[in-house]
């Protein structure tokens, strides 16, 4: 047996495979569902419900979503130049601690119309900042990226710790590391009322598409693409490889930087240190069920989100250990991958 | 001759579309040299590997001294006593020589390695069959040349006695092509069964005893070594007459590159020493030497890869400190690079963004590529070059070794460049695709682009070259004119032999 | 009365002890029929709004658990779910008419636990290992130095933060090395101290939930809290219709039986445990009360 | 400046550095395994809590501590077949296909944790590994408290570090283990089928990884608690760069970062909170990036790291 690369993309099967996927994941955590003593076809369900089942859900799914679509857009840039930035985690969690620390400290008194667009560029510069140091690893001592993004998250989170334990403390939040709130005119207005819905999802939209324009359509975006399917052709055809990769590594780290910035502008105001689920490392997934396409991140982390709020929900309504959400979240990643693979493989003997 | 060693039967292997071999059969004899004829993309190598073990073939099978060989099985082929020399060879570079040649030879399972025995063995091997190696050298250090000489001691060592070359003689220069071809016939004198292939029919004519030509997957013909002649050879492989075409005088015109005692250092080592030469429109000047002497520097610099340390550089009369690759692609500077899959191409792109993406300057505007402009351009030159197996939005991973090439060089000739780099410009093409190249190159020269020509290969220099001067451990030997030219005269240059015998040179 | 519908949202799995001691409670209430309890575990900071609010909507009346990193969106739940009391553990303050909070103040224990230790240390040096520097870690730890200084003003106090709730291996390398550094008695506030304690054949005390059936010849001593106190305030609370939004705090104190010291008698001198009782009396009297201090331990 | 040399002259400090060292060689010495075939496991958290898990609740289930053990590493050497499925024979991206089998090893094993033992109070416990003396050594002054006194698993790590050097570098298989990850097309070239020396690895690498996990709840511990991992994988991702994937230097690397953090902790007490404890814990995260830019360009990195293999692809 062997696979066999497709050159051509039936519709039926780009369609079908995902459909698939899901089934399968579903069938297996359906086992789980039952060993756990829960009615599994009302489980199925309840995950419905408790992604798009009221306004609350589908809020709270839009709202999962964001954070992962901005992470997911980080890697899949990054990735697609062959700059393996596995440190979305830490990025994130610079670019929140920068955008509050700049509208607590520095821009808290000025009007939202200024100070939103200036939170954002910070937070969005601090992951840009947290990105150029393993690149400049990478190109002044050919240290690989892979390792070095990776320990870089929990230095980054323990900085951050530090941080909101020390001189960024809220002196409010009763010795409670957490650092100071964001002034009301620095948050994303609310795209909703009564819900957590917030603008961070336009601005996540909004940056993929054009993110998708700058890829496919810019010179640009031919560049990084050459630079990261191969660097000696790309250079010999006069793609500045170091250059290029800056500019990767900038859009990259920002992007998450800005992801980080977002969610705490979106959503919570002040930085803990379990602001992130994880939306660094599950960003690297996103943007790989994906394929790297800027589009299909959004779709890929509005999937994620979906799958990860409907099985929160559903162990809550049916009381069983909430980690199947986890599992199911997991479950469903792999078999996507998988079905993506079969889009672009076939088996022959 | 006796009884075969070895019989491919009715093989048939099929790459989506490509049916790369249809229903091929051949028969080897105990001390016999067969070699393996056609076209790129013939599937000479798929079927060595279908031999070898490392693809199953739809159809078919191998029998070995009479009994079946299990199929894909490339352990079972080492055990039935075949050896293969990979057209990409297939060495790990951060391991030694006899790392290299030693894996998988003893039990996976047995405790310790036999270091000593191996050592001593592979050394009395090199010995016999005349392949000096350092066993314990690493292999990435080793140049293209010795790198070959560790694949056939692998297949040796596993005690091989059919010999599998596929295009041995790509990456050597003529003298160790010819050393390598006398080692072949002494094997075949002590018993080892040989297959080689090979795109040179001077090689094919003088080394083997007969040659199985194949074309468009399918055998086609066999012929006796003794009862054929080039002409015919390559007529069977084309399926038409090819003849190669010839340079015919022309007057050079103006000076339009000079280097005057250029030097390039990398990582310390001065890959150029202190060059001369000059390059006039409408004449082409061949650089030959043994790879690894310093023509990849050359290239380099001329490509705007590499910047020069000391020395002058002039460039239509005007001296420049350090080029760019958009400084020398707009200068009017046409570059084709020596390896085209790693340079020359980005196999997951389209042919259209592989045709603009050195000239992207001008198919964008404020930032943006002008799709459609592209496409058009590139379809210009596919159906100017004869680039046959795709259309513009391809990847061009799917073209084959002649059509990429053509590709390559249409991408550099449709503007008529003023200067014209090319390396190794028919490297591994077959015959028809060589003649078709080296057709590019003379009309280039006839419309007055200056062609830098770097070969290793004596009859394309002496064939399409005005001047030729010869490279050798960074430094360029003085010119000499190509009417002066003789295998015996380059041999001695590219040995390092030019002070004395051409000092008096043009 | 039909029991009436409670949810936890736990931060961290429920073993985490100060989860464990709010999850036996419910647990407890829901056997005797008092309430109906369902519950979430693990639910991290971004989920935790979510989770409050899909309990509300299916109709839990009191929701239980812990705000400390969602402080302002868990105030902001409540605003908008004026039918469900939510009591949380919270370092911030009361909210509105349905969202009181609770600190764990079970220091009490502590400092009596110290009066113990004060006496029973023959180097001279305890120890404490806590997970980090927040107030109710502070509190505690602290407390249980005053108590040890309080019999015995030259003993030394070592503290460690591991700087993470969960790992309990590490929290016992924090142990080994307070030990290595002469320490003979160790107060644990994180689970894993008592290992080491127990590896070095030394004596240890425990913290919010009696650890002595796990540690039966180590933990000689632990500072008790008990949550049924604040729950049962909290029900009858509700029950009578009256506004949960305020502070339950002292709910947990010893003084009205929330928190107390159980410890294995005779370990101490018997001098040491009189004057510990004594102590006790006074607190549960309130006539002493323990300094409540909660800036970093040195 | 006293108290830094009487941290380092005590017994103790020594002992702590072997314990704290003994999963991070499991792991360090199973990642090491994976990629000197050409395999990323970025699976090794997830394997670990998975090893974690499934060792203690065999022997919370009556299973002997060897057994928990066994199947700890049997645990660890399924998921690697998972993982080395999707990037052996799918040939999908190994560090996507490594954070996926995380999130779903831990996950997994979180649940069933919980559907397998009842909630109480604190987690319930086993009697884990005992220190064993080694008689005679463990009677020296110093060394023998340091060096001598340690549970099985501890000498086990130790003792594999230096057979899986062996393997390596002079054995047959271990030759067919490198070039497979050097270049896996002259592997086969030789014989040797690269997919199953890749399965081998990952498996096996795998296998160590769940050891290293159960040594946490069969050692280091006596019960299993969600999230107790905590980041130890991924320490041991960076360990397998720092010691350039050669075993006895990951033998040393792990030493090397046990001995921060048992230092870490006894600085602290040395020093009170003078000093954020975060900046304590980011040494060893810096130091190793340190280390990475200095050795980088001597270390060897496997030439067909990441890259997959498919047969008959050009
Ligand atoms: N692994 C593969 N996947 C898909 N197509 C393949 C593969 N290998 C070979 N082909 C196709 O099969 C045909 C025969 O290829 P093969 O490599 O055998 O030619 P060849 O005669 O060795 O050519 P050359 O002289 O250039 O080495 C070509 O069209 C080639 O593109
Ligand atoms: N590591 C090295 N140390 C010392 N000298 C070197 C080293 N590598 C190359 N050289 C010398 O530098 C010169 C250029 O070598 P290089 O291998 O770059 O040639 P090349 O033009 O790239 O060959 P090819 O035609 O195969 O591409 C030669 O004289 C060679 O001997
Ligand atoms: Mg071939
Ligand atoms: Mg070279």
């Amino acid at each position: 047996m062997r696979f066999e690369r497709r050159e051509h993309r039936p519709v039926a099967l780009v369609i079908a495979t995902p459909l698939i996927a899901i089934a399968a994941a579903l069938a297996i955590a359906g086992v789980l569902i039952a060993i756990a003593g829960a009615p599994v076809f009302e489980a199925y369900w309840r995950i419905l419900l408790g992604a798009f089942g009221s306004r609350l859900s589908a809020t709270e799914t839009l709202t999962r979503a964001t954070p992962l679509i901005l992470t997911g857009l980080a890697a899949a840039v990054a990735f697609r130049a062959r700059l393996w930035n596995i440190g979305g985690e830490g990025q994130f969690y610079l670019g929140a601690i920068t955008a509050a620390w700049a509208g607590s400290h520095l821009f808290g008194t000025w009007p939202s119309i200024v100070q939103i667009p200036l939170l954002l560029v910070f937070g969005a510069v601090a992951g840009m900042i947290l990105l150029l140091v393993p690149l400049w690893l990478r190109l002044r001592f050919s240290v690989d990226e892979v390792v070095t993004t990776l320990l870089l998250n929990f230095v980054a989170v323990l900085f951050v710790s530090m941080l909101i334990d020390t001189v960024l403390k809220d002196p409010l939040a009763f010795g409670w590391p957490q650092s100071q709130s964001i002034s009301e005119a620095g948050m994303l207005p609310k795209l909703l009322a009564r819900s957590r819905l917030h603008f961070g999802l336009v601005i996540a939209i909004l940056l993929a598409l054009v993110l998708a324009f700058v890829q496919s359509r810019t010179a640009f975006g031919m560049q990084s693409r050459a630079a990261g399917l191969n660097p000696q052709g790309a250079a010999f055809a006069g793609v500045p490889l170091g250059k290029t990769l800056v500019a990767v590594a900038c859009i990259s780290g920002g992007l998450a930087g800005l992801a980080g910035a977002v969610e705490v502008m979106g959503v919570q105001g002040y930085v803990t240190t379990n602001l992130s689920p994880g939306y660094g490392y599950s960003g690297i997934v996103v943007a790989m069920l994906a394929n790297l396409n800027p589009l299909g991140v959004v779709l890929a982390g509005l999937f994620t989100a979906t799958m990860f709020v409907g099985a929160d929900g559903m162990s809550r309504s049916l009381g069983i250990p909430s980690y199947i959400a986890d599992v199911i979240v997991a479950l469903s990643l792999l078999s996507m991958l998988v079905a993506v693979f079969f889009t672009q493989y076939r088996i022959r003997r | 001759m006796n009884k075969p060693v070895l019989e491919i039967i009715g093989v048939s292997k099929r790459f989506g579309t490509t049916l790369a071999n249809d229903d091929i059969s051949l028969s080897l004899a105990k001390g016999e040299i067969v070699a393996l004829l056609g076209e790129n993309g013939a599937g000479k190598t798929t079927l060595m590997n279908i031999l070898f073990g490392h693809y199953v073939p739809d159809s078919g099978r191998v029998l070995i001294d009479g009994e079946e060989l299990p199929q894909g099985k490339p352990r079972a082929a080492i055990r039935a006593g075949i050896g293969m020399v990979h057209q990409h060879f297939a060495l790990a570079p951060n391991l030694t020589v006899i790392e290299n040649v030693t894996t998988g030879t003893e039990s996976l399972w047995s405790l310790r390695s036999r270091r000593a025995e191996e050592r001593i063995k592979l050394l009395a091997i090199s010995q016999r069959f005349g392949l000096k190696i350092d066993p314990d050298a690493r292999l990435g250090d080793l140049s293209v040349g010795e790198q070959q000489r560790v694949e056939i001691l692998k297949a040796l060592y596993n005690e091989a006695r059919i010999l599998v070359l596929d295009e041995p003689t790509a990456v050597l220069t003529q003298l160790e092509a010819e050393r390598l071809f006398a080692t072949l016939k002494d094997m075949a004198a002590q018993g080892l069964s040989l297959i080689f292939i090979s795109h040179k029919l001077d090689e094919v004519m003088s080394a083997s005893d007969r040659v199985v030509v194949l074309r468009g997957g399918r055998h086609v013909a066999e012929r006796r070594a003794s009862e054929t002649s080039k002409s015919e050879l390559a007529e069977l492989m084309v399926g038409r007459t090819v003849t190669r075409p010839v340079r015919e005088p022309s007057s050079p015109g103006e000076l339009v590159l000079e280097a005057a005692a250029v030097t390039v250092r990398s990582a310390g080592v001065d890959r150029l020493k202190a060059i001369d030469f000059q390059l006039r429109s409408g004449e082409v000047l061949g650089i030959i030497g043994v790879s690894g002497n310093g023509q990849a520097e050359l290239a380099q610099l001329l490509s705007g890869t590499t910047s020069k340390t000391s020395g002058d550089l002039l460039l239509f009369g005007t001296a420049v400190a350090s080029l760019s690759v958009a400084d020398v692609v707009s200068a009017g500077v046409g570059r084709i690079p020596d390896d085209r899959n790693k340079e020359g191409a980005i196999g997951e792109m389209a042919i259209w963004e592989n045709v603009i993406l050195e000239r992207l300057a001008s198919f964008s505007r404020r930032g943006l590529v002008d799709r459609k402009r592209a496409v058009a351009f590139t379809q210009k030159i596919i159906d100017q070059f004869d680039v046959r197996g795709g259309t513009p939005t391809t990847r061009i991973r799917l073209l084959s070794g002649g059509n990429m090439q053509k590709l390559i060089l249409g991408r550099n000739l449709i503007d008529r460049p003023r200067i014209l780099l090319a390396a190794q410009p028919a490297r591994g093409l077959d015959e028809g695709a060589v003649a078709a190249v080296h057709e590019r190159l003379l009309d280039a020269r006839r419309q007055g682009t200056a062609v830098l020509l770097i070969s290793e290969d004596l009859d394309e220099v002496m064939a399409l070259a005005d001047r030729i001067q010869a490279i050798v451990g960074g430094r360029l030997s003085p010119p000499i004119a190509a009417e002066e030219a003789s295998s015996r005269k380059l041999g001695l240059m590219m040995a390092g032999e030019w002070e004395k015998e051409v000092a008096h040179a043009v | 009365a039909t029991p009436i519908k409670v949810a936890g949202i736990h931060g961290s799995p429920v073993e985490n002890a100060w989860n464990s001691v709010l999850h036996k409670a419910l647990q407890d209430a829901a056997a005797e029929g008092t309430i109906e309890y369902v519950f979430s575990e693990g639910v991290s900071g971004t989920d935790y709004p979510r989770a409050m609010r899909e309990y509300s909507e299916q109709g839990a009346k009191l929701i239980i658990g812990e705000t400390f990193p969602v402080e302002k969106q868990a105030r902001e739940v409540a605003a908008d779910y004026p039918e469900t009391a939510f009591v949380m553990g919270s370092s911030g303050k009361e909210s509105g008419d349905n969202f009181g909070v609770f600190g764990t103040w079970n220091f009490d224990g502590a400092y009596l636990a110290g009066m113990l230790a004060g006496k029973m240390t023959k180097s001279n040096i305890v120890g404490s290992v806590g997970a980090m520097p927040i107030p109710e870690v502070n509190m505690l730890i602290n407390a249980f130095a005053e108590g040890v200084k309080a019999v015995n003003p030259d003993a030394k106090h070592l503290v460690t933060f591991i700087g993470t709730f969960f790992d309990p291996p590490k929290a016992r390398e924090a142990g080994l090395a307070q030990i290595d550094a002469g320490a003979d008695i160790l107060f644990g506030e994180r689970i894993g101290t008592a290992d080491a304690a127990k590896e070095r054949g030394i004596k240890s005390v425990g913290s919010l939930i009696d650890y002595t059936p796990r540690y039966p010849d180590t933990v000689f001593a632990n500072a008790l809290w008990n949550f049924r106190p604040i729950l049962n305030a909290a029900i009858a609370d509700i029950a009578a219709g009256k506004p949960t939004g305020r502070d339950y705090t002292s709910y947990g104190l010893m003084k009205e039986g929330g928190s107390d010291i159980v410890f294995v008698k005779g370990v101490a001198p018997a001098e040491a445990e009189a004057a510990m009782e004594a102590k006790r009396a006074e607190i549960k009297a309130g006539t002493f009360e323990v300094p409540r201090v909660m800036d970093e331990p040195k | 400046m006293s108290a830094v040399f009487d941290i380092i002259a005590s017994a103790g400090l020594w002992a702590a550095v072997f314990r704290i060292a003994t999963p991070l060689i499991f792991g360090t010495l199973g990642a090491l395994l994976c990629e000197r075939a050409g395999v990323l496991n970025l699976g090794i958290e997830g394997i670990m809590t998975f090893g974690a898990m499934i060792g203690w609740l065999a022997v919370y289930n009556g299973a002997d501590l060897w057994t928990g053990f066994l199947l700890a590493a049997l645990g660890g050497g399924v998921f690697g077949l998972l993982h080395a499925g999707l990037t052996v024979t799918l040939g999908l991206s190994q560090h996507v296909a490594g954070l996926g089998v995380t999130l779903f090893a831990g996950s997994f094993s979180y649940f069933v944790f919980r559907l397998a033992v009842p909630v109480a109070g604190t987690p319930p416990t086993i009697t884990p590994f005992q220190p064993i003396a080694i008689p005679g050594l463990s009677d020296l002054p110093f060394l023998g408290p340091a060096f001598f006194a340690q549970t099985p698993p501890t000498y086990l790590a130790i003792l594999l570090a230096l057979v899986l050097a062996y393997i390596i570098f002079r054995t047959p298989l271990g030759l067919a283990i490198r070039m497979t990850g050097e270049n896996p097309h002259a592997a086969e070239a030789q014989g040797i089928n690269p997919m199953v020396v890749r399965y081998g690895a990952v498996i096996a690498g795998s296998a160590l990884m769940g050891m290293a996990g159960a040594f946490l709840t069969l050692s280091a511990f006596n019960s299993f608690f969600p999230t107790m991992v905590q980041g130890r994988g991924w320490i041991c991702i960076a360990l397998v760069v720092f010691a350039s994937w050669r075993p006895e230097r990951a033998l040393l690397g792990a030493l090397l970062f046990a001995f921060f953090d048992g230092f870490q902790l006894r600085l602290q007490t040395a020093l009170g909170g003078a000093v954020p404890y975060q900046l304590f814990l980011m040494i060893p995260y810096i130091l190793s990036i340190a280390a990475l830019a200095i050795m980088a360009r001597r270390a060897r990195v496997p030439q067909a790291l990441m890259q997959p293999y498919r047969r008959g692809e050009r």
